[in-house]
């Protein structure tokens, strides 16, 4: 890409959706950004319940362009926009499905699940549990930095809704898992929050499959690229780097694995243990806080459940528990870079 | 606070059937006599964890809940017991939840008040942050509207939590949507030991209505026939398209916020005058015998069946095994099925 | 919406003296100014980030935060940059934060408008939360009152950001203990994309004040000398203790909601009325030069100032390098001194 | 203690708080309920710019009862009864630090902590490192479980709030450590969170301090018994869990150390790491959630930086991510049992 270019996606992916959604190539291939429409769209046709409640979702399409087109095919009932009021986003998701609709929430930034938290984590999050009632709630919104959009417009919240316990949390990487993830999310009886990482939104694409009921299962990791020496255990954007960082270590011949959480919660702790069975050796890869992250949880489980086969340390990368900062120097520095990933991958390949 | 309404004398002609109004004095009574007997079992040590007294507000309750049609749906507050019988919830069942007991409508999972039965009665499974559920009425009611169900949501909360954000969301997106929904407030003069005046500085919730662009009544909860009179024009509106209300409903709550609390921070002479000209039990029974619905005898019949079902309630919740200690982990997914099979009844009778 | 406020013709003596008038005109053409070429600099791509237009509410952001002395405080949002230069931001400090460098108010560690200097000016570091700068003035408000300080709060946000619970929990709560707080309502006609019928069902937020128990007044933003006194009138009644008011100030968003918005959905009739008619900064301008305040060489020599402000402010900006990669996990604990020592500059001028 | 005693006892826990707070016995010692009125009640005779505010704290004294008297020696200007606005609690906090004073805001129970979740982690926890303007906060209010008051008065949040990186944390588990620390937190520069868990409010008394600068200080662990052959980790209500099982432990000739954190965030690492080296042997105590809570962190850190010395998976003993059950049934199984303590200290002794 150009510099130039480089900067129009790079604005583009802080939020600034200017430019439509655009379309699959000649050769079927979708950017993240496409298949997560094509999800909504394919759902949406499919059963007359999903409907989609957000702030500029409808004529404006999304400060994303996420449900660019969707008002003019589905109608004001069911594109609703509004209020800028989270807490109620969510009730009215809550209320809706508790009357038999199947509401999938936009929010205008991950960030701003914060401005909802009480109702996502005190109502939507435990009143099955309580009263046996399907909640099947969808709250979606784009999440992530690396685009210098600063603190609050860069958040990664899945360890705070993961911990919730009665919210599915997934964070998929790739166009298909988006696509396919994002379509199990709409059909799953449970809440379902799902993040889709705003750096990935244009940057990635790939061919992405068209059967309408072509569906990635919740809470199933997967294994991006085999390796045997060491595995990195990571999701959404990191994905990238940690494969980035893959080959660029296959040159100095180390082998690395990179498992691809794509679920955070529920965890797909079998297929991270097989894993490390295999090569003895984990760094646990994210873009969330260190602190009480999903990192944390990843290793607590290889340290308990894996330990017989470890080699070496259980290294986490991931950054400290920071506002994002603006400055391209400051979150350089804040997030992980592939360099950081080459250094842990290649400290524990050396134990 | 209070005292500034004027007590509306009951309409001449009766604006209900004889059944309706005897059923009133009934779901009143029984109010009342739970309230007394559940406060004594509490003193006593014998009912686990909390009760939050309606005492004093039967009329808001019984008043605002009557007004709903059984698909309506009414989202109420820890105070609202009353007005969640009024929408048919099983006394046997609401106290085995009290109990903390397998047949208790969240099988064990809370107590006290926090109860619903939405498959049932459409009645939320209330939950202690407040408000919190009125922003999942503006839901309900928006798929009534969509679907043109004519089907209206009512939810209630307290004078306290209408200082809360989620309260002016709730009304003003009801507003914006023009939703079938009914915002009840239960002014009962207290948020815990809170009086209106450190909530909110005008002297009602009822005018704050037209800032949202609704119609706003102040109703006297010692009236349950004015309360129903003010909820039931509420409803029909909604249900005819009119668009959302909101109804203060003004008392006094008689009891501390919960069971241990002596209230002391309650004016002794607005707790007196309450008692002695508001009560909206005695209230209405007065009114029904002035009215020759009913005869002292009658009055007496509702008492006995008011008593009979308390005592029946009582041995059916202690009787009702504890819920099975390996199911505290089911139940939080929908596919475990555990909400749509027989729920183990292994836990005993005598727990904790 | 806001075109049924009729235009109130400027006092024909003025309210100010000529160099406080000629002050106004300074901002409200450098807020132009700087609006316009920050936005053809995003177009180009030679800005990074995000930037939230002004333009068109000039008015509103001039007149409310002149009404404030030097020791009250102002809470604006992303989009009242103008308020915050007129309260005293150094436009150079302000261009170096928009480039992410050392010398920008919070050291390169946020963009744009997420700008303040508590200590300088005692401006709040805007946050994109809406309105989540609302409860902070609640409580800046409630330390004046508290040590008998005579000083004001004034917080800005947007229309669309009244539909937010905060929104309500704060005017509520100045209300209750009756603080010296000034709430402004930015209203320019639009949230993001959202008209204020989607956002409230009343003609006017201004009437809102009334549920509250305080002032509300609506103000046309295109008269900066109308703002100006409204706010005069809030800010005074709060210093001599008579509690909270709420201003709303009409105009309209002549751009998108950032950089990157052509605002298709802003009706080209009413875009074209408001441009035409009710250009906060041509208006005062003709009624300075009518007033024979300024002559035409003045204005001419303003906006000289104008531009040269701004072209100092871009070269300090790009002159000023981005902060150490290794002062990154700094300043989150007051003890490590971060904020009170020189910070690094060593991160160089060509980053990202 | 009686049968009836104890329930009284925990209706008052249960937040019926009808008894008066009461006071030290003729030996001095208090309960934590007390401990903690006194380290408030010397802050504010020490500092005039320490105020209160939070639901029903002046005239009732707070639904514990920690509050009761004060509003007769300090006033209403610096006993502050609120509306039932948990953001507002929080911006009125940093507002009027802002201007120079040092609120110490109750939440009613830490439960509605979530209702001013925004106003928390996105202003409070955020604002300095973005300013530099320091914000002398402390939010109080009880936590905790084991007191039949089910899921909206039970929940143990500093797992949220240690995750948002600019707010200290603090779990006491004793009257004097609870003194301390908040005496300590009122003095700090920084937001702090302070969690008193409603089981232990009267029930554990002790000798504590009259000292009016006797400080615990913050980011310290405690080694509270000292062992060899196994370490738990643990703090707040758990703390006395573990002592318990430690002595039933002894018996069967089983010798196992107790840390107790007592603060979670910053985490005292080099204590944690020094009885490891020690025991070689790790049990993770919390009564916060397993999933992507306090004790996952521990168990990372210790699976990252004391690998060479373990001899044993690192064990997290934890109840599930779900609401907290009322029925006394469901609460025990929920809650982790001085049995479950045995067992996994056993488990991993015999390893
Ligand atoms: C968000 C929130 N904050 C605090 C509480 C604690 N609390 C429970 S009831 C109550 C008082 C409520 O007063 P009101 O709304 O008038 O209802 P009432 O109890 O009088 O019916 C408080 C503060 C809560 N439940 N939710
Ligand atoms: C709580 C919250 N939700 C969503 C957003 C995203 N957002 C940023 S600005 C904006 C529109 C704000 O409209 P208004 O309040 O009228 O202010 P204006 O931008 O018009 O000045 C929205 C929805 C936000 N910043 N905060
Ligand atoms: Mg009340
Ligand atoms: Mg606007």
């Amino acid at each position: 890409m150009t510099a130039a270019k480089a900067k129009a996606v790079e604005a583009g992916a802080a939020g600034h959706g200017a430019e439509p959604r655009g379309k699959r190539t000649e050769d079927g291939q979708a950017t993240y950004l496409i298949a997560i429409a094509e999800a909504l769209w394919e759902e949406m046709e499919r059963d007359e319940r999903v409907y989609l409640l957000g702030e500029d979702i409808g004529d404006y399409g999304g400060a994303f362009k996420v449900t660019e087109g969707f008002l003019d095919r589905f109608g004001p009932d069911r594109v609703v926009d509004t209020p800028i009021a989270e807490e109620t986003i969510v009730g009215m998701s809550v209320g809706s499905a508790m009357e038999g609709l199947r509401p999938v929430a936009e929010f205008q930034y991950a960030d701003f699940m914060s401005s909802g938290f009480d109702e996502i984590t005190t109502v939507l999050s435990r009143y099955h549990y309580r009263s046996g009632v399907p909640l099947p709630v969808v709250l979606r919104g784009p999440s992530g930095g690396g685009v210098r959009a600063s603190s609050f417009h860069s958040i990664n919240p899945e360890p705070w809704f993961a911990h919730a316990g009665g919210i599915k949390v997934l964070c998929p990487a790739f166009p298909a898992d988006a696509k396919g993830l994002l379509k199990s999310a709409v059909r799953d009886d449970n809440p379902v929050l799902f993040l889709e990482h705003k750096w990935i939104y244009r940057r990635i694409k790939e061919q992405v499959p068209e059967e309408p009921d072509f569906l990635i299962p919740i809470g199933q990791a997967n294994v991006r690229r085999e390796g045997d020496d060491v595995t990195i255990v990571t999701y959404g954007a990191m994905v990238h780097k940690a494969l980035e960082a893959a080959d660029a270590l296959a040159q100095r011949d180390v082998s690395t694995e990179v498992v691809d959480l794509r679920t955070v919660y529920p965890l797909d702790e079998e297929t991270v243990l097989r894993s490390i069975e295999k090569t003895s050796r984990a760094v646990v890869l994210s873009e969330s806080y260190r602190f009480v992250g999903i990192g944390a949880e990843v290793s607590a489980v290889i340290a308990e459940k894996a330990f017989e086969h470890l080699d070496a340390p259980v290294v986490r990368v991931s950054p400290p528990n920071l506002p994002v900062p603006f400055s391209p120097t400051l979150e350089d520095a804040f997030l992980p870079q592939v360099s950081d990933i080459e250094a842990a991958v290649e400290r524990l390949s050396a134990w | 606070m209070a005292t500034d309404v004027k007590k509306s004398a009951p309409a001449g002609d009766r604006p209900l059937p004889d059944e309706r109004l005897t059923e009133f004095l009934y779901l009143l009574k029984l109010a009342r006599y739970f309230d007394e007997r559940m406060e004594a079992l509490y003193r006593q040590g014998r009912l686990p964890g909390a009760i939050y007294s309606g005492r004093g507000q039967e009329g808001t309750h019984v008043g605002v809940a009557s007004a709903l049609e059984e698909q309506d749906s009414l989202f109420p507050t820890h105070r609202d017991l009353t007005a969640q019988l009024t929408k048919g919830l099983d006394l046997k069942r609401v106290m085995a939840q009290f109990w903390g007991r397998i047949d208790g409508y969240t099988r064990g999972r809370d107590g006290n008040s926090h109860i619903g039965d939405w498959a049932g009665n459409r009645t939320f499974t209330v939950m202690s942050h407040l408000p919190i559920a009125y922003p999942v009425a503006v839901g309900a009611a928006w798929a009534y509207q969509r679907r043109g169900d004519r089907r209206v949501a009512m939810a209630i909360c307290g004078d306290g939590a209408t200082s809360n954000g989620r309260w002016h969301e709730s009304l003003n997106w009801s507003a914006v949507f023009r939703l079938p929904v009914v915002w009840v407030v239960n002014n009962n003069g207290f948020a815990y030991s809170t009086p209106n005046d450190r909530e909110f500085a005008v002297p009602t919730i009822a005018e704050r209505a037209a800032s949202y662009g609704m119609p706003g009544v102040r109703v006297d909860g010692g009236d349950v026939l004015e309360v129903y009179q003010a909820a039931r024009e509420a409803v029909d509106r909604a249900r005819d398209g009119g668009g959302p209300s909101l109804i203060e409903s003004v008392s006094l709550r008689w009891r501390g916020h919960a069971g241990h609390d002596p209230a002391k921070y309650t004016p002794e002479q607005l707790l007196e005058e309450f008692m002695a000209n508001r009560d909206p039990v005695r209230n209405f029974e007065e009114y029904l015998l002035a009215q020759g619905v009913v005869t002292k005898e009658d009055v007496d019949e509702i008492q006995a069946r008011v008593e009979r079902a308390f005592d029946e309630g009582y041995e059916y919740a202690l009787a009702s095994p504890f819920p099975e200690p390996g199911d505290a982990t089911k139940g939080n997914w929908v596919e475990d099925g555990y909400w749509t099979s027989e729920p183990g009844r292994g836990g005993g009778t005598e727990a904790g």
